[in-house]
């Protein structure tokens, strides 16, 4: 069920540049399962800024009731987001959209997750539930540069990973898909999240294969009623997908990138 | 007696709030939040003869206090609507106003023939004022001889009453309010978007692919007030007011200004739970106001004047 | 070079930032606060040939994101402008643009002829537009024709370059620009304010006394940018757009759009150290975006689109 | 001098019904001298509210480097400043205005305080300073209703003091006119702040005496530039006064109330 809660924040640190790791407590977390779902954060009550600010889940700790996600601080509405402190209060909707299909990898198999920059977060919950079927995990992070890296060990934690930076300044010098090609890295199933021009190259190279996309795109309303984030299907001049609600994560091919 | 309740042409609502045209879809999104039945009305999204696309995206941008969006009409086309949309929605106790749009007057008579026919569809509301269809939408909606017109032919097709959609991108609202009153509308609604625009100051470009969109939001709320203020003064049909509400307060501001009802937009996509929310918090505001049946505030604000030595409007 | 530098008719400005009409009175306020000389030029309190005290207050109230005003051109008459305030602006190395109103045709041009006389005054801006005038203010700003012919008048008898500022209270503000541009305007001025409302839900009165009044402010910038995108592209007199400018970004964007200098006007009462805080910080933007002439940017949202495929504005 | 600064909360803390007592730290209170003065908040960095909001100064001290406010919560704007928490800045810009004349007040002479409500906090720092240079200070405070009292002891231990509620809830029912009528309280000099019925009650009952009045009027810049707050002065049509910088403390009979 999607519900609206003033969730608590736990914690909140600085773990690379401009990068933030927002922990939030609240009842919603027992309603967010999927990884690659996302929750939809209105970060001040004053209608300045207006709208909410869609970001994926990077953990679910049902246990203790926790949600973690990390982004990055981009324009007004990430600002406000920097400064909550413990105890603050942050309204939120969810959990949104669907996320990475679990099931679309089988057990022993081989499922490489491929991000790029602020597109990393929702893989490592994706990587935790992974590893805990038994899939064996293999992970392709893609930075600008060094200072902009985070998670690294954690992800090493369910497998191998691998960096890239633009810049070369840490793990391999160039894109994902180049750290991809070097190693010859093989799977069953590849997820991927990031910006579109890398979700563009994985799909191309990969077509055909079991490929699963996770997209951004501007929205409104968050849960399909405003018709902000749709994405044309192959093939048809009208058919469409809401990128929110039959999203963010698709099938390569299912939807024109 | 309920105080809630407002009687207008064709609706007789059990309270006066509902949700925007285009910001609620057909109801399908929100009715996972809350039923339906306890809103006054749904405004359904702008249907036209053929399923359209809309725009490329992005579609939507945020400004200071509101939002700018070039949907552009997207829609599953009159068939779609009248044989998916339309009955599933007949499940909730709410009457239907159904938005209609076209490139042109055929395209608009065709869909509200149509569409009014349908059981649980109470009124038309005419959008002639989508800023973000180029062919045809704006003319319609800011020269008075073709709105009239527009009116006059779909007055003739509808089988319900026909509120028309008032554009803010005018020098003379009011002009526009008579003429269409003198063509027969049953009702308006006001204020659609006000035309706007935001630049990204690293590409150089138009936020929205579209260039131009449509602004709503609290920022747009002073000019619905105004508008509505002036149109209700000047004409004896009843208006539903939109434009920036949020709160139980902004429908009693909406109300003094000359608003029959109102309607909320944007502020679903803030909060889900905004219509309901306001439904339950107004009779506890009309206590504290000392006003008895809502429908009593319409026009309040220049009511009172006449009055009143100390008022200057 | 100075990259802030920009030249328009009459104006060698040392950086593109002003203050608005209205907002800054003479500049006596503001010079406790900083040296006026840093300033680009200055936008003076529109002047009429009497003295006028204005509206009855409350002439402000607040909106979401934004602010009306009523102030209804108060201000010392057009003798003590002269007398007082001009020569006392010229102790700062600052070009002045005289703001001037009047209710009719004749109090214009007088106070045209006039003050375009005085040795500080490098251009005049016509307030053709002014929400909170009844006689006669509003009706100039709305008719392409009148609105020309005041332009006329007043170039005949203008010692400096003349600017009319526009009001964004009309259905088609390119065919205003051009019909101004015709009648041979120096440039253009670019948003007044919106004419809007707002009502108290404790008393169901209007706040302003005046009962409605001027939107200003960060709510209305995107009406402002979308309105110079247009008339940018349809004019080739320079604009001095506003409305809503608050950070160097802001800046970037008027200028994107079409802009060639920026007036701030609400900003400076959030923050009276504003103007300089934007000139200051306008050199590390520049360098971030990779601009070396700040005047290189006018128009580049709409420039760059003729050669760039995916642009769709 | 007029500055202005981002100063910190020392303490909040609720001294009556809806009302607050913030304490600010900053160099700018080296700058406030009068009582009567305000000071001009801006509540929060976005752009809704946007205005800034005018506030009295309540007592201010030099040697903590610390001023006092009291404000009723009422609208957006006071119900955000009202969340702040210590350590938290306030974006404050002042002294701006001019306040109450302390020598109009014969030292050893009586000078008469009436407050009414929220007009209340600026005669606190007044009443102190007049103690200060031998003044004797007759205080006479009214409110609407018990639970909205502040102030009451602090004020007493500067000279009498008589409260006067709307229902008689506490002290004299009634109001504060009504108090110095039933006392026949006399003064060499009258200082006065409140609702525009009081100041005009006083006004008309004690024409032509030193009686000094501080108006309040919505503003736009709080410093003299937008004509926001002009009142008329007796006697012309076009002649102003702005209570922002020419008050908004007046000399009965200097402007039209
Ligand atoms: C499904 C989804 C999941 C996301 N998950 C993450 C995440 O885990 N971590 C992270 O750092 N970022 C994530 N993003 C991007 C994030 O939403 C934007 O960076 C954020 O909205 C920017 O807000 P702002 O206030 O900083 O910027 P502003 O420029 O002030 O934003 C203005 C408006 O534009 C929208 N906007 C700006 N950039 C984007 C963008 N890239 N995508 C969508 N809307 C945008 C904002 O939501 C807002 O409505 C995700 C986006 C989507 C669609
Ligand atoms: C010189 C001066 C000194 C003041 N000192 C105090 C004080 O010490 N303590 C105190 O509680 N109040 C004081 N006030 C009143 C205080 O400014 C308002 O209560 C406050 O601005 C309301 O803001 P809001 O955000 O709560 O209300 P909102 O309704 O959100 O305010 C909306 C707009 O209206 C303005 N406004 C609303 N009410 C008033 C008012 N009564 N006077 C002026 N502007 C108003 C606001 O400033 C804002 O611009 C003073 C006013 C003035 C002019
Ligand atoms: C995303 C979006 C889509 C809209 N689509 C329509 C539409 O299809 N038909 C229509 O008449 N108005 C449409 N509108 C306008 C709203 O119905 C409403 O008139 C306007 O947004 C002002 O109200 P608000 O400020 O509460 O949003 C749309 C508005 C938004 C924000
Ligand atoms: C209080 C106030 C007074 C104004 N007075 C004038 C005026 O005298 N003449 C004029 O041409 N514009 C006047 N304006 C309009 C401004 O110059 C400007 O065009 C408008 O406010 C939009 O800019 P902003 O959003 O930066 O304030 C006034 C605006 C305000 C807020
Ligand atoms: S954001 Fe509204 S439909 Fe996707
Ligand atoms: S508030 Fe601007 S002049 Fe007083």
């Amino acid at each position: 069920m999607i519900g609206r809660e003033q969730m608590t924040v736990a914690s909140q640190r600085l773990i690379a540049e401009r990068t933030y790791e927002l922990t939030l407590a609240g009842r919603l977390v027992q309603e967010m399962k999927q990884p690659g779902q996302f929750v939809h954060v209105k970060v001040a009550a004053s209608a300045d800024p207006l709208l909410r600010r869609p970001l994926s889940l990077c953990q679910i700790d049902h246990e203790q009731g926790q949600c973690t996600i990390i982004y990055r601080q981009e324009g007004k509405g990430t600002a406000l987001l920097a400064q909550k402190q413990p105890g603050d209060t942050v309204d939120v909707l969810g959990p949104l959209g669907h996320g990475f299909p679990l099931e679309a990898a089988p057990a022993g198999g081989r499922a490489l997750l491929v991000g790029g920059g602020i597109g990393v977060p929702p893989l490592y919950e994706l990587a935790k539930q992974l590893a805990n079927r038994g899939v064996n995990v293999v992970s392709v992070l893609g930075f600008q540069t060094k200072a902009a890296v985070f998670y690294e060990e954690k992800f090493a934690a369910f497998g191998e990973t691998y960096i890239a930076t633009d810049d070369g300044s840490h793990g391999a010098a160039g894109r994902v898909t180049d750290v991809i090609e070097a190693r010859a890295l093989e799977f069953d199933v590849l997820y991927a999240c990031g910006p579109k021009p890398m979700l563009k190259a994985l799909d191309e190279r990969f077509r055909g294969r079991p490929v699963y996309l996770s997209l951004e795109e501007r929205m409104g309303c968050g849960v399909g009623a405003c018709f902000a984030c749709v994405c044309h299907v192959p093939g048809s001049e009208t058919a469409y997908k809401k990128v929110c609600s039959d999203g963010p994560v698709f099938r390569a091919g299912e939807v024109v990138l | 007696m309920n105080r809630l309740a407002v009687e207008l042409p064709g609706l007789s609502l059990k309270n006066p709030i509902m949700p925007a045209s285009g910001c609620f879809g057909f109801g399908r999104e929100y009715a996972r939040f809350y039923d339906l039945s306890v809103l006054g009305a749904i405004m359904i999204k702008a249907t036209t003869k053929e399923p359209r696309f809309g725009n490329p995206t992005p579609r939507v941008a945020e400004t200071p206090g509101g939002m700018l969006n070039a949907i552009g009409l997207q829609n599953p086309g009159l068939d779609k609507v009248l044989t998916e949309e339309l009955p599933w929605l007949e499940q909730f106790d709410v009457p239907i106003i159904a938005n209609i749009a076209g490139s042109t007057m055929e395209e608009y008579v065709e869909v509200a023939a149509a569409i009014s026919k349908a059981p649980n569809v109470h009124a038309l509301e005419l959008n002639i004022s989508c800023p973000n269809v180029k062919k045809g939408g704006i003319t319609f909606g800011t020269v008075p001889e073709v709105a009239a017109e527009l009116t006059r032919l779909v007055k003739e097709v509808s089988a319900v009453p026909v509120y028309v959609k008032l554009s803010p991108n005018v020098t003379d609202i009011v002009a526009m309010a008579k003429a269409i009153e003198q063509a027969g509308a049953d009702g308006l609604t006001m204020i659609n978007t006000l035309v706007g625009m935001r630049i990204d100051v690293k590409t150089g470009r138009p936020i929205l692919a579209n260039g131009t969109g449509g602004l709503s939001g609290p920022a747009v709320k002073p000019i619905a007030i105004r508008m509505i203020y002036e149109v209700s003064q000047a004409v004896s049909i009843p208006i539903i007011g939109m434009g920036g509400v949020q709160t139980a307060e902004d429908v009693l501001e909406f109300f003094y200004a000359g608003a029959s009802a109102v309607a909320v937009g944007t502020a679903n996509f803030v909060d889900p739970f905004v219509c309901p929310t306001i439904i339950n918090e107004l009779p506890a505001l009309l206590d504290e106001l000392g006003i008895d049946q809502i429908s009593e505030c319409t026009g309040r604000s220049w009511k009172i004047c006449a009055h009143a030595v100390h008022c200057r409007p």
